[in-house]
């Protein structure tokens, strides 16, 4: 089991021709996902891994049935390929795109409410469901199958763990990266409770970092509704306030989003904290062994 | 990306709201013609991306040029928490009946834009939002329909209703005045792509006009692309040297003050190999996100900032591959190293999207490799140590 | 029983101290409707006819527990009016306002879906609920309780439907004006919908015009939807083609939107269709009598 | 309010929609002039509110200013489906390459505006729509986003994979100009407040260049308060004397033929009013709203215009009160029997609010009235035809 990407998956892929789309096709194809279309305007009627191009969503739909969109496409055009796939129908979009203006998705983010559309990012590295599907550029080699639901604020700290549980042998339902911009389509809370209704997975590691308020919120939702093992972590213990580190989320402004207080929120919720992103591994371990 | 008040206040005029004609000066005699042209009292206030610089002495009243130049001279170059002052605002001054808030700010929560307004102006809003929230009114903007007319009588009747009565004289004349400026903040929110646009204070001078007398912009540097205008503000003399240089190689740099030097890809990893050189006890010499799908120039230019640093005694270069492919990362080490003459020592550990073609790069190069973050840290702050040892005894010798 | 508004409705009247707004407040009170609350920007803490006046919506609604809103204001306002009440949390808003511009309807139709707001008009008398609450203008005096719920796309033609219904000694459950305009908040389906759920509700007047394609849209629903008699009327039989009568709405052009069109999608459904208003009445006594 | 060609053609233009730079003439000689400046072959186009001209010759090609003179004169002053023609075209000819459609048009329905396109331009839309309905391809827009550039692109693509082979590259070659008038269009029927902007034929030339050639527009007449320059633009001459009289008091008037004046209070009663009297063999006169609240001075106004009508032989006053008052309507209908000296038949009918005021005021002018709206039709049709043969008497007489 697992959430969101399963082998139901008809994957379609906003940006195909692209360097960083044809490259992570490839990887998906070889991954096995079922990569149904690809989209890019002009280039309708080429092939890109062996899977179809076409001129726009609504015609990569009505030939293939694709249900969830992948995007690669150039910030400056991240909202409208967003819009697009939603308006098509498609129920899923995972936006790897970074560096997409902050009052786009706010449009964006408003516009998919009324249509009924989860997206998952900007920025972020996607999610996998290891042994069915992988959409997105998290590196399928890392995983395993197995018990443990992840989500995750950062991108190649999802990776860093990932390869620590995977190299302990204790394998994940689905990895979710959702992304560190300050408006995300998919937020901790999302992600925890369709974790928590999903029987196979047994426990969450959730990762957070710096800036807003998302962990605080996650942690008052955990201790309220979700009765798994719960292990975090949050990057940015050691960042000066008042600096912006990398994303444009990650950020302590005004005594608030330090990750000490995200870290006491945690631990109020019952949550397990790793000190150091290798501790986790070790801290799932022990509370799948005691659940 | 922040704007000095001067800069926020020109783009508020610029979109309709009311702001004093006053200008900024590099120099102490050009406080002085500035003052002189203005005419009248002026208030001469350091320009710094910092707050508190009342107190710091950093805004101060002059009667006239001869005291405008005086006080000038007094602040800048004066140091206001770490930030040197390189300008001063010169603005008439103004007789002030009263102080309110107002501010346009990213609600990431809702993913909207949050406006606040209140009464209390002039103090530290997050403060009065902690002790009296009822006098602080706000509404959320629907991004599609943009601001409506009832959402800016809303904020101008809540705070009308939550003065108290000897002030509400004065706001009610005014109240069409203030839900005008409330529409001119979110086109200027949305418009300049900001994700703070705050007037603090608003202020009702003595004669009954409304008027923006400070005021701090944060732009989304991300939308820069689409606000060249705003971009060409950038002012290069907050940022170090470094930071300067990685922003234009395309790098999130941040100064630290350390001796291990970091390469890590992605920030929340980034951050997570900062916090475990810490919690082995070394000391990170900065925050380095080479971002996604780096490519080998990309990573040379990096090498070239982290080791420009004196300070740094050893690199820890922390690749985990999605996006950015570890053969990539492996090629810009080596260009690097080819046109650097270094003996720094370097871990390098690279996992994910072609991590093994980057190790079979890097085997050549007789390089320190880890398998864990929490080896390669360890490592890294032992290399350091000896290396700073190594140099304290070459110093003795 | 009825539909919309019964005795637990808590109206707020929005441009109440305007000439029609203290006007018909004075009718509604009259008639024994709960109007809690008026709002005028500028006009807080007066009176209309005993009714508190706010400054906004939002307080209104603080105040009163105001549950429906009927505007008055200007046409140039009425947009704001409608979305000032929707975001204050009130489920049903009814618009009097004539001459709205047609763009700020379709910004203002968008906007209620997300929000879950129904509105009805604008352009359009209102709706009473015999015996129970009159919102609007529909003149108390011609209506009874009893088994008819009547919807119209006209205000006046509604009034002589009414009172031929009541001098005959029919009554109803509610009456609906959804009035003239190109985009409306409530369609014909809409109320044929909630008089079929209505138990009260016996036989149904459904009254049309020419223009736009709602009375077939209706029809299609009636045929495939609606159990209860439905008796027809359409307007324009005479009307020449290409001009406007009245109602922005009101037109044949292209040669679709005529009655001949309207009165056969009627036949064809099975709705009984007058051929003129007198004849309504007497038609309602046939189904009903046969029912 | 509907713009001819000439006037839509040059609201695109101001929106970036490239349209040829002809002018429009009242004379013939006007019209040799403006040929004459532009050089070469022109198109001289009859300005007129109804489709067909081209059949009804009212679009001719000349090849100069001599042959645009003579055509000019034989265009100007004809009758085309009842309008005369006060005003020609003159447009540069243009040699077309292909023909498409572009439309943005309300869509009641869905309470949006609907973009329509398609290959095939220059014919009636909605015979493409009936018969090949897959060359039509149409997008909807959120008024809260705007037109999105995949909704341009899905249009652009959905005509171009319609169309014949042949067809296709002359249309590839322009599909981003095909996309930026699709936005420009869109922008003109939002900031123009109109419910059709219609652009047919579409064409690429033999150069290769889109035109807008034909174009009609409709203006929401509830937007004129905030679109004053259009306003300005309502053409008088299209309406009778009367319908303008009627417009400028506020009033919602169409000539007919009959001979009973109606004069009623909304829209739907009106209708049904003239549904009635024909339904029962007389002739309306005309349709007759006087709107929702109108006062005395209104209905006094409406009743001068039905009676300057000669062919009105009775007046059937139908009132039902709700916004409008039947006192206020009372008061109108003496103002204006004081004013007019007329023996023309009255019939009175008024229910709903203050009707019972209304017929007071009403009693002492001794007029007929009616209970129900069968029972004043009737009574109208036969005054009316009373009327008609008393005078046939007199003249016999």
């Amino acid at each position: 089991m697992s959430i969101y990407v399963d082998g139901t998956t008809r994957l379609l892929v906003q940006g195909i021709t692209g360097r960083e789309g044809t490259f992570h096709t490839g990887h998906m194809v070889e991954y096995g996902t079922n990569v149904v279309a690809g989209v890019t305007p002009g280039k309708g009627g080429q092939r890109v891994h062996g899977v179809p191009v076409y001129d726009t969503v609504a015609e990569a739909v009505a030939e293939t049935d694709a249900n969830c969109s992948l995007i690669y496409v150039p910030a400056r055009f991240c909202a409208d390929a967003v819009l697009e796939s939603a308006d098509a129908g498609i129920p899923l979009v995972i936006t790897i795109t970074e560096q997409v203006p902050v009052h786009d998705m706010i449009r964006v983010t408003t516009a998919l409410q009324a249509r009924g559309t989860t997206m998952i990012g900007p920025n972020c590295p996607g999610l996998i469901s290891p042994g069915s599907a992988k959409v997105g550029i998290i590196p399928g080699s890392i995983c395993t199958p197995g018990p443990v639901g992840l989500v995750s604020r950062s991108g190649t700290l999802t990776y860093e763990v990932l390869f620590a549980l995977t190299t302990r042998g204790i394998g994940q339902t689905t990895a979710v990266g959702i992304g560190g911009d300050p408006v995300q389509g998919t937020k901790f809370i999302d992600v925890l409770a369709a974790f928590e209704a999903d029987p196979a997975t047994k426990a969450i590691v959730m990762i957070g970092e710096i800036g807003g308020s998302d962990e605080e919120a996650a942690a008052a939702y955990v201790a309220e509704h979700v009765g798994k093992p719960v292990i975090g972590f949050v990057a940015g213990q050691t960042a000066p306030a008042g600096k912006q580190m990398g994303h444009a989320g990650a950020i302590i402004s005004g005594g608030s989003g330090t990750a000490a207080g995200k870290i006491a929120a945690f631990e109020n919720a019952g949550i397990s904290v790793a000190r150091h992103p290798d501790e986790i591994a070790e801290l799932v371990a022990e509370r799948l062994g005691a659940g | 990306m922040n704007l000095y008040e001067y800069q926020a206040k020109q783009l508020f005029g610029l979109h309709g709201i009311p702001i004093k004609e006053g200008r900024v000066a590099r120099t102490a005699a050009e406080a002085r013609d500035i003052a002189s042209s203005l005419g009248g009292p002026v208030v001469v206030k350091a320009q710094v991306h910092t707050g508190g610089r009342g107190k710091a002495g950093g805004v101060k009243l002059a009667s006239g040029s001869d005291e405008a130049e005086s006080i000038a001279a007094k602040i800048l170059g004066m140091d206001i928490k770490g930030h040197r002052v390189g300008q001063v605002l010169v603005d008439p001054a103004v007789d002030i009946d009263s102080e309110f808030y107002l501010a346009c700010v990213l609600d990431r929560g809702a993913r909207r834009i949050l406006i606040m307004a209140s009464g209390e102006g002039g103090v530290d809003i997050e403060q009065v939002a902690a002790e009296t929230p009822e006098r602080i009114t706000s509404v959320h903007v629907d991004p599609g329909l943009g601001l409506q007319s009832y959402q800016a009588r809303r904020l101008a009747y809540g705070v009308l209703h939550a003065l108290p009565d000897a002030r509400r004289p004065a706001f009610a004349a005014v109240l069409r005045d203030f839900q005008h400026v409330v529409a001119q903040l979110y086109e200027t929110c949305v418009e300049e792509d900001a994700t703070l646009a705050e007037i603090n204070p608003l202020v009702i001078t003595t004669d009954g006009q409304m008027l923006a007398l400070d005021g701090k912009v944060t732009i989304d540097d991300s939308a820069l692309f689409r606000q060249q205008e705003l971009a060409s503000l950038r002012d290069a003399g907050v940022e170090t040297g470094a930071e300067r240089q990685a922003r234009e190689a395309g790098l999130s740099y941040v100064d630290l003050d350390g001796s291990i030097g970091c390469l890590v890809n992605g920030a929340g990893l980034a951050m997570a190999t900062m916090d475990v050189i810490k919690f082995f006890g070394g000391e990170p010499a900065n925050f380095l996100d080479i971002g996604g799908g780096a490519q080998a120039d990309k990573v040379a230019e990096a090498l070239r900032i982290i080791l420009a640093d004196a300070r740094v005694n050893s690199v820890l270069i922390n690749i985990f591959g999605g996006i950015t492919r570890g053969d990539e990362v492996a090629r810009g080490i080596l260009a690097a190293l080819e046109q650097l003459d270094t003996d720094v020592p370097f871990v390098v550990r690279i996992e994910g999207t072609n991590a093994e073609e980057g190790r079979a790069i890097l085997a050549d190069a007789a390089m320190n490799t880890a398998t864990t973050l929490a080896e390669g840290a360890q490592l890294a702050i032992r290399l350091a140590d000896e290396r700073k040892q190594g140099q304290s005894q070459e110093v003795v010798a």
